[in-house]
């Protein structure tokens, strides 16, 4: 039950080219910024749009291959899927959408019906079990949508930002399900999220995928420790700088430099966490080697906690107490110096 | 009528004669044609006389198509001399009934017409038949015998349709048969004028060469003739054709 | 002028819409009295006295159910095998599709009686088709119950055709797609999505469908004659009675009406009333 | 029995619907041989050596002229004020509104020529509305074009309601309220948001109401009478013609539909090409 | 432009009676569980549900005032809304989209299309000014959305969920924008997001809403400080306990017990952070005064840590490290100590 897709598509402007592999029982994200082709990516997967070139393989069957003249149709696959919009069927009540797919793959209606009234309790939904999607909340609607895609029991599970429009409990509990599932699940599964703490949660795999294309693979841990585009390191709260290290000397591209724990040589990524930073209304003489001026280009709370970008030599984020925040008197355009253990700072090659 | 169906022909009234006539007449015949229809049965026990009434163009297409027919009447003697040239007919078709032609006004004559001459009066409203239709082709005639031109509004493709607007004073003088005029009651009044002998619209009646009865069938055209076949025609209007 | 209709608060339904924008309420005004008025002409000028005995003639009542049920017969085969047309118009690849389209327009634009006679060329006794098929198995078409279906399904279906394939038209493809994902063909896509959504649209044509039929008159005495009991409909009941009595002729109208207008509520409100 | 398509998989769509499933195909070929056949019978009979001499005659032009200008008016005050009814008898809450769509049904039912007996007695010389107005103005619609696009109207704006109508019901209500949050009234919520998402619906509506008045013929001559130039159409000539050359009939008949379906084949590619 | 709003309606079996005040160039966020009824408490801010009582007002103004029959049209309302689904035209491209308010509320065409083709450049979306929405991605047809409400300057902003489908990117630049938007803002502002993240950033007023009613009102640092539900316990991530304090001991309502920092009487909430709480194999004899027996109930990554669900006398989530969780052996069911310092545990009063 392995995937091994390599997708090429043309969408408008945006030429998407992306391969994926994914290992029986893997769990896959995509992860990667709007517009970057990842639910293009998953319509492709599901029979719903046409590659240009490349090959779709599921199992060893080709679903796509585009050169062969082979395309499976989307209701051949034996997938399951949920749209970032949901498409319930509006006529048909909650139980009803959840087992159409069984009653689709040949369910008798009685079977179907079992089916989905588990799915219905499981994805707590009972007290709407016979609503019509219209009114639905945002999240039910989203708790169908997905016990919709999982009842069919697909080999390939392809998830568009499944739980976005959860709140923050019933996320928990139906991310821990969903991970129960994932995990007695032995197809593939490719999972778009924008959501680091999902991605960390679910996935084996993580695909970053900006413009079309495919900028960095690894796992969760490998790519939120060592962010390679600035877009990761975003995600995952980090300010990323690159330049060449010599050392322990990292010269950066815009010409200062930052002293880190581990020596090495060549163009390297430096990862800097925003609670490492430390900010100071004068120059500080204590022991971190990395102290920069920098102005402040802005600040937003962030939990109990201020989260504020900084401007100069080295752009930078920091997060401080409201206290601190007080006594440094961080307005916009502040000057302030920002020092960084060398112990803290991450170096890893570009 | 289920009897076996007669073979050959027979004279009617000595042999007994059975089953089902089917007779496709012309709409304008329907009144007159279904109470013949009710005499004949009464007259022959055994027999049932199916009617399809149509316009008489219509029920030439259909026998041209091979409907299965015993008689034809027909409301105009150019539809009937289509099935003619189409070799469907046993003998040369009869005339059995005609109509002339009157005007017609609505009740109480709000256009004050007298005669032919005001269908020359640009300020009436005239409704004439279509030089198509038989009642139209029979205007023509008695307005050129008239030496009159016509200054019609409307030219209908069928009686009906004149009728229907003399009857609710949307005209105020029309041409039309004198058999529609008697039938539209008092809602109209009939005028006669003189030139209305110059167009005599005969009505044809025929047997068909396929007639799956044809016994009965002339039994029937027969009985059209008969007295108590022109009583019933003459009091609908229809004139009896001479000889 | 004003239109019989006053504007109510809803109190039942808070999302509901209320009040009716000039702009709109005129022109559906000027709508309704052009529709209405006529109509009410008719209803006056209506022998009413007479009506129960034109009502209690067994012809009438012939010509009533004949024509209740060749028009619905229509309606259905329109409904079996018109909807699949309109959804291959709308949604499929084959080639030709604009020609398809002309041809199924074709007959609402042929004057009727014309159509019956291309019915009687086609299907009659010495018809394209009908001449072999009569000589084979002894059938012929004309002068029968099926020929005034037949006749009404040929001028009817377009309406239906053409007006659910403007709802397939505007109709979100996507739950198309979603439901292929679940595994639902082509077939059964169609059957449990395409159609339940389409629903309205639908229903509308097979209202204008079985209108159209239950006031055909052309192509039916054309092709099928008019026979009392087999072939007369309502219609042409209407056309004898035009001949000798017209306010006979109006008085059998409104028995259509009527009978047209109870059908048509009662269907409606089980079909239509689900947005 | 073949249908005369084919099946061609789709390169340039890339989500594109290709293949029909046989449950469809299958009742969907039938309904076009079905539509199709009498066309063809008609087309083998016809007399096409004359078909030239009988184009060029003044009066046929002219009866094509004139069907073709007052279909399209119909069609145009269909539009103008069958639409916004549609619109009311769909959304609003209007006390009566099944009683308001049940009339809106009549025309559909009633035969043509009581559909033009209606008319003389609403608008004719005599007529309730007609008479005040005659010894008012001097104006009286029967025998004049008008008339013709008034009969015409009257029969052929059902379809464009119902039609319309339905599309509404199947719209998703809900880009309204969209509309409404962003500052739009009723009105303009109507014309750039409802209209253009039911236009597939409409333009269907539209061929319908348009076809339908094409092929006018017992209103029209009842109520506007049959003079050529002024108010005899293309169908009334088709009626004239078969009473004395059937043939002929079926000349004018095609022609006709040459005419319709380059109309429509026009239009349509314009208007619904847009899903 | 200040909003009172008091809105009472039914939804299928849910009962909404939800009272709000904003006050001018204020943003409240509603906060939530799926179907508590935010989106409905929108729907009748906006017009678009009628409630059944209470009363809407605006500056003064009663926009719904049930028991005086009064009622305003939505779109007379000077209102801005972005929707869950977002609802974009589909016919209309970006760019129209966004200029309908405008010219709705009167702007002429070129006016319109000026400040249109400004909000689009601002939402980064240039290059899909003249794309139709089924063409967008889900996070573009979502700034397409924020921008159509916000182009008519409204005077009150109701916003659902208006950020759930932008990327991380994406989401802090649109958010920063929204902010500093909504820093200029002077009208009142509604805010239903999921993200205690948003609600920080973006709102002077938390407004927590369960089943249809307020559960909790504050400043979203005294909230996630001193969440008073399981729900905004979970939603900051806090671990909630409820009990009787007697000075600095919590006997919570199922027995157990709790040494706290600060001494108080009476019913008190008890909150602890996850990251405070150690896990042991054998019972600890170091400083902390709060350790009791529990059993492992769920393991969750959860970025670089572990999040373990504990059940026992005391219900507690923990944080671990990876390698800690490897060394305690943390598999499900398995016995464990949990301990929390006493200068760890915030009680306050229930
Ligand atoms: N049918 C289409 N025609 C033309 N362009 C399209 C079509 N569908 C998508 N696009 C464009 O392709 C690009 C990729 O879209 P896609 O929906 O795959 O993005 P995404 O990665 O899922 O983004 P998001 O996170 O915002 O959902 C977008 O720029 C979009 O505008
Ligand atoms: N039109 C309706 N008819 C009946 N019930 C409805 C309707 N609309 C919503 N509901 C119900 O009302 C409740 C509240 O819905 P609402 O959309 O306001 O929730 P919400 O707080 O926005 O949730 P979410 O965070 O999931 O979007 C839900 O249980 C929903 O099922
Ligand atoms: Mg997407
Ligand atoms: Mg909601």
């Amino acid at each position: 039950m392995s995937l091994s897709a390599h997708v090429v598509i043309q969408r408008g402007s945006l030429g998407v080219d992306v391969a994926l592999e994914v290992k029986p029982g893997e769990v896959l994200a995509l992860l990667g910024p709007n517009g970057a082709g990842k639910s293009t990516v998953l319509r492709v997967l599901a029979g719903l749009a046409r590659p240009h070139a490349g090959l779709v393989r599921l199992d060893g069957q080709s679903l796509d291959d585009p050169a062969a003249g082979i395309r499976l149709a989307p209701h051949r696959r034996p997938i399951g899927m949920v749209f970032q919009d949901h498409l319930l069927f509006p006529h048909l009540s909650t139980v009803d959408n959840i087992a159409f797919g069984l009653r689709a793959r040949g369910s008798s209606r009685a079977a179907a019906h079992t089916v989905a009234a588990r799915w219905v309790a499981r994805m707590h939904l009972s007290e709407h079990s016979s609503a019509k999607p219209r009114s639905l909340s945002g999240g039910q609607a989203q708790r169908v949508a997905l016990a919709r895609a999982l009842a069919g029991d697909p080999r390939l599970l392809l998830l568009d930002e499944p739980l976005s429009a959860l709140d923050a409990r019933t996320k928990l509990d139906v991310r821990a399900d969903l991970r129960h599932h994932l995990g007695d699940f032995a197809g593939a599964t490719v999972l778009v999220t924008h959501d680091p703490v999902d991605a960390m949660a679910l996935a084996d795999q993580l695909v970053v995928v900006e413009r079309g294309r495919v900028v960095q693979v690894g796992t969760p841990v490998e790519v939120s420790r060592r962010p390679r585009t600035d877009y990761v390191a975003r995600l995952v709260g980090l300010s990323l700088l690159s330049g060449t290290a010599h050392g322990r000397a990292v010269l950066l591209d815009n010409g200062a430099s930052v002293q880190v724990a581990e020596a090495s040589n060549g163009p390297v990524f430096v990862a800097i966490r925003p609670a490492s930073v430390g900010l100071y209304r004068s120059r500080p003489d204590g022991s971190p080697r990395n102290v920069w001026p920098a102005t402040v280009a802005g600040v937003t709370p962030y939990g109990e906690t201020l989260r504020v970008d900084l401007e100069g030599e080295v752009p930078l984020t920091a997060d401080v107490s409201p206290e601190a925040a007080a006594e440094l008197d961080l307005v916009l355009g502040a000057g302030v110096w920002a020092s960084v253990k060398a112990s803290e700072v991450a170096a890893y090659p570009a | 009528a289920s009897d076996p169906p007669t073979t050959g022909a027979g004279t009617a009234g000595e042999e007994r004669i059975s089953e089902t006539v089917t007779v496709f007449a012309a709409a304008s015949l329907t009144d007159v044609f279904t109470v013949l229809g009710d005499r004949f049965e009464a007259e022959h026990q055994d027999v049932t006389v199916v009617f399809n009434f149509a316009a008489s163009s219509t029920l030439a297409q259909q026998i041209t198509q091979g409907a299965p027919v015993d008689v034809f009447a027909s409301a105009s003697a150019a539809t009937m001399q289509t099935v003619v040239d189409a070799g469907l007919i046993v003998a040369e078709p009869e005339v059995f009934v005609q109509n002339t032609l009157q005007i017609v006004v609505p009740a109480g004559n709000p256009g004050a017409v007298t005669g032919l001459e005001d269908f020359t009066n640009p300020d009436l409203i005239i409704a004439l038949c279509s030089a198509e239709v038989p009642c139209g082709a029979a205007a023509v005639r008695v307005f050129e015998a008239g030496g009159l031109t016509p200054q019609p509004d409307t030219l209908e493709q069928d009686v009906r349709a004149v009728l229907t607007k003399v009857e609710l004073g949307e005209v105020d003088a029309a041409l039309v048969y004198r058999t529609d005029v008697l039938a539209a009651g008092e809602a109209v009044e009939g005028i006669e004028f003189s030139q209305s002998s110059e167009a005599v619209n005969d009505y044809p009646i025929a047997l068909l060469a396929g007639s799956p009865n044809p016994g009965a069938a002339a039994a029937l055209v027969e009985f059209t003739a008969s007295p108590a076949g022109l009583d019933v025609l003459a009091a609908a209007g229809f004139q009896i054709p001479e000889g | 002028m004003n239109a019989p209709v006053s504007v109510r608060q809803s109190r039942s339904q808070p999302d509901g819409a209320t009040g009716v924008p000039a702009i709109l309420l005129i022109p559906a005004a000027i709508a309704v009295a052009f529709l209405v008025l006529p109509l009410a002409a008719l209803l006056v000028r209506a022998p009413w006295s007479t009506l129960g005995s034109l009502l209690s003639t067994p012809e009438v009542r012939d010509a009533l159910r004949l024509s209740v049920v060749s028009a619905s017969l229509a309606t259905l085969i329109s409904l079996v095998v018109g909807v699949p047309l309109a959804w291959v118009l709308a949604r499929s690849q084959i080639r030709g599709r604009g020609v398809l389209r002309a041809l199924v327009t074709v007959p609402l634009v042929l004057p009727p009686v014309v159509g019956g006679v291309a019915l009687l060329l086609a299907l009659g006794r010495r018809g394209v088709l009908g001449e072999p098929l009569y000589s084979a198995t002894g059938v012929s078409f004309p002068f029968t119950t099926t020929a005034v279906v037949l006749a009404q399904t040929f001028v009817a279906m377009p309406f239906l055709i053409i007006s659910v394939e403007g709802s397939l038209r505007a109709a979100d493809r996507r739950y198309e797609d979603a439901a292929a994902t679940l595994g639902a063909g082509r077939a059964m896509t169609f059957r449990r999505v395409t159609l339940p959504l389409i629903a309205p649209g639908v229903a509308a044509g097979a209202v204008l469908c079985w209108a159209r039929a239950l006031g055909e008159f052309g192509a039916t005495i054309t092709f099928a004659g008019n026979f009392p009991g087999t072939t007369r409909t309502m219609t042409l009941q209407v056309y004898l009675a035009l001949e000798t009595d017209p306010d006979a002729a109006i008085a059998l109208s409104l028995v259509l009406l009527a009978v047209s207008i109870l059908t048509l509520g009662l269907l409606r409100d089980r079909w239509l009333m689900r947005t």
